[in-house]
């Protein structure tokens, strides 16, 4: 796994974003500041803009390279939130040494955990982290237990979309939309909506391999 | 969607561009990444104090740096907070080896990117986090109140301090009290349109006003019907003297802000309806603001902040200040 | 209609009050009639600075009342003239024993009033009128151009002579030199409310803005589809620029002016378009105002005006100030 | 003719603007500011509620107390044009001694003159004026060919619409609509309304007597 594949998910990644677009949009306009979509847009843009620098770098100077471009690019609690994800796998030993699934997952994992420290957010309070984390647990389950690689896609493609759906009946307690108290009861979190679309797209991009 | 703008990407950079002309005896603005410093380097010794925030709010904070108030501000792009990378480059250029002081709004995005910045750059820092709202419950489970007009209040007292030589950690202990004795909450008429979204961020009718509305657009305690200007300052400033516990003849500054999109008149007017509640309740405006200060681009609608006033609050909101959007004294 | 606001017949009066309550070291209001004046009396030999108009452009004329602009303003109700026993009123408690100069915009109204005023009273006055509103064509036989922002720098540039000993003629002839070497012109997004009325004065659709419009919503040269900034900038310059005979290496005073509702963000963009605009002509900002300073309630719009500078003008532009909407050097 | 004729009058005319109240609005918005007609109501309204003072007070004196009236509380150019017609009759010589129709009317052509002076426009310039000046003329000629005054009000009820109408077509030259220009025309001028529907009270008002 190299850093072509890093920017073909980013490419499809922004596709799928951009065919949502207009839903994400809503969703933070109800429960946010109506941001998120953009930032995100933003982020994504400049990622594949850097293409060119991207390609020949090592692993994990993409990765930090990557990072950046989000925190810069997409800024907002997402940017710190999606910025530290990459930041954290840039950081992960070894992985200019070569990256295979299992290798990614692990690196996935400890990102996620640096998320959860960055945001202080645990599951259940109607953030991304509703995705994010069950993801992570069932992506570390599979490759303890040496599931098939497919499956575990379809698994964790699953898991993300249990975990956006959760999110519409929660009581947000963190990020923009605690501020709604009860009234924030009944959309689902944009964060979430967008994480799950692109936990979606990358599993679906390992899916189709 | 009709503002003045060219293309929405261009949009910030062309409006920096036009802050930092108007203003270059007072100000730089600084691009990729963005950040406005004071146009004279910053005194050996003193300390930085630097706010930032999403755009959208102005003149807060760009129009607060200047002489006795910020030496620099990170605007993010509208509404969303401003990226680590813009405060680090910030407080390298600003940097007066007494430490930064980053004066932080209590929003998790801007939390979680100063706190990057806090631990991806060199120098020492310290951050005041402001939560005046007071329509939002506070909860040690949540994120807790958002930070609204309060801020230019406490940028102005802690630039102050920090003019006449106050330590990073006197900075620090005095930003924090004025946020404790700080209390705000507003209501809105109308929605404001993110440049970028192109359509307003909520839609109210035409008789009815968001009540304890946020910066942002974000909702507040409850939608009603438009009332009277005095009904809405005694309920207002009802919810901000409870949380504050104002007491018989305790001093106070009252600053009535403008989000925007509503005339002087009005807001004085506001002040008018609000001085006779206070009058009424023997609580005394020792000191008053009165304007757009902490703005949702073009939003109808006003806020009260309450400050507890003593005599080293007052001192500090006395000293000579000068920016591009407040200045007295010099 | 959404207002803050008790009742259309209070609302004046509450602002007033408010505003008043607000500035109560800079500035007294007098009811009935109603005049603003400075709280200290006027120095023996000053001329009076008297100005007047409508409601409704806040924070003129009131905001500019203190120590170097205004001696006093009348206000009339919104968007009306002030009547007469408010001049005869205000200039009595102004009086210097120097004699009176009043600041009019070139509206029938106003001229008649501030002339029965100048008529009716006891001392002696002179008036410079104002009439820098390129947008309407002009002619002898007509009411002429209409007054609009200008009115903001003669104001501030006639008071610094006046605090500096002009005598009344001196101070007549500096205004009319000021109003000479003016021009401005203005573009509304959207239409305001008088309170009164309690719907929109004139109406634009969802792309429309109107080219040359009045600060009170007159209707302009043209009602047109909203163009980016940039070209509207360069037709409103090309029009000022026209008139004024503006030439290569002129130095100039550009004033952006907001009409209420339109964010600061915007206006700096216009500054920053305006000065591409100036540089490719080679015309030098050697001085810079932004912000609402001659509005029309919350209507969302801007304008530009430009005042030719020479030395003179630049020193009573730099001058210290210290008024509730302007202040500077003090 | 005594003070009891103008409270009485100033309540007919309130009535008649009243009525007339939301199309002299219109006017004034599209080609003016707005706000004539709640110019010449609050002023109509401080002169009716200053009947217990005005009823008391010598013809000249009481002419004069409603100037004033009209002066401060209408504001704005009619406030002034109508404010120099009332001042100016007040100042009518021997008013004092009693008033007949003759010197009421003599008092009214007074009047108007002032009213051109202080306005310096003349019929043609789409403003009151345009009804103003052909009614005085009418009145001033009647009186002086010894018309009979029931005759001479229907007259001048006619005059006055003739003028008011005349104002549609009109290019304004003065006042605010005169920044228009060529867009004035199509419009009838607010003042010319106000002041017709005035005319028309007061003659139909003697009509009746
Ligand atoms: N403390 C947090 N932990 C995890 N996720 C968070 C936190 N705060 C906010 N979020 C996520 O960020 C999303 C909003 O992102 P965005 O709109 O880009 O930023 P902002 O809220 O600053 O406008 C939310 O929908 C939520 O999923
Ligand atoms: N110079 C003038 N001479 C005569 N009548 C005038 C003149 N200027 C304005 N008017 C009249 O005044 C009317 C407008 O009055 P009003 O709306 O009360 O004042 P303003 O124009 O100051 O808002 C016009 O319709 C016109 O009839
Ligand atoms: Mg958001
Ligand atoms: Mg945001
Ligand atoms: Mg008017
Ligand atoms: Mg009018």
């Amino acid at each position: 796994m190299g850093t072509d594949f890093l920017i073909k998910n980013a490419k499809e990644i922004q596709v799928v974003i951009d065919n949502n677009a207009s839903e994400i949009e809503k969703l933070d306009q109800e429960i946010g500041d109506g941001d998120h979509i953009f930032n995100v847009q933003r982020g994504i843009k400049l990622v594949i803009e850097s293409e060119p620098i991207i390609k020949h770098l090592s692993m994990s100077k993409a990765l930090n390279q990557i990072a950046m471009k989000i925190l810069s690019g997409i800024g907002g609690s997402s940017g710190a939130l999606f910025g530290t994800l990459f930041m954290t796998m840039s950081k992960v030993s070894n992985i200019d040494d070569g990256v295979d699934y299992k290798k990614a997952i692990n690196m996935f994992v400890d990102g996620v955990e640096a998320v959860k420290q960055r945001g202080k957010a645990d599951v259940g309070e109607k953030t991304m982290m509703d995705v994010l984390i069950p993801v992570a647990n069932c992506l570390k389950q599979g490759i303890e237990k040496n599931k098939d690689l497919k499956d575990l896609m379809r698994e964790a493609i699953e898991e993300a979309e249990k975990g956006m759906l959760s999110t519409k009946d929660l009581l947000a307690t963190k990020g923009r939309a605690s501020f709604l108290g009860e009234r924030s009861k009944g959309h689902i979190d944009p964060g979430a909506r967008s994480s799950q679309l692109m936990i979606r797209s990358v599993c679906m991009s390992i899916l189709n391999t | 969607m009709k503002k003045f703008l060219n293309s929405k990407d261009d949009f910030l950079k062309e409006s920096l561009q036009g802050f930092g002309a108007a203003h270059q005896d007072i100000i730089t603005c600084h691009y990729d990444p963005n950040f406005i410093t004071r146009s004279e380097a910053t005194k050996r010794g003193k300390v930085a104090i630097i706010s930032g925030g999403g755009s959208g709010h102005e003149p807060m904070h760009g129009g607060f740096v200047g002489y006795g108030m910020l030496d620099a501000a990170c605007p993010g792009f509208i509404f969303s907070s401003p990226s680590p990378d813009q405060m680090i480059a910030a407080s390298e250029k600003v940097d007066g080896s007494a430490g930064t002081l980053f004066i932080v709004k209590n929003y998790s995005g801007d939390i979680m990117n100063f706190q990057m910045a806090s631990e991806m750059m060199t120098g020492v820092s310290e951050t005041v986090l402001i939560n005046d709202d007071v329509a939002v419950e506070d909860s040690s489970y949540t994120t807790g109140r958002r930070g609204v007009a309060a801020t230019v209040i406490v940028e102005k007292i802690v630039g102050s301090l920090a003019e006449t030589g106050g330590s990073l950690k006197e900075c620090k202990i005095l930003g924090d009290k004025v946020n404790r004795n700080s209390g705000s909450m507003g209501v809105a008429f109308s929605s404001c349109t993110v440049p970028a979204a192109g359509k307003p961020t909520f839609k109210l009718g035409p008789d009815e006003m968001e009540f304890g509305v946020g910066i942002h657009g974000e909702p507040g305690r409850r939608r009603d019907k438009v009332q009277p200007a005095q009904e809405i300052t005694n309920e207002l400033l009802g919810v901000i003297i409870e949380d504050l516990k104002l007491e018989n003849n305790g001093e106070i500054l009252l600053f009535v802000n403008g989000m925007g999109g509503t005339p002087l008149t009005e807001l004085y007017l506001l002040y008018d309806n609000a001085k006779k509640t206070l009058d009424n309740k023997n609580i005394k405006i020792s000191r008053s603001l009165v304007g757009n200060y902490c703005t949702s681009l073009e939003m109808q609608g006003a806020s009260f902040t309450i400050t507890k006033l003593d005599q080293e609050l007052k001192k500090h909101w006395d000293s000579p200040v000068h920016t591009a959007a407040m200045r007295w004294g010099l």
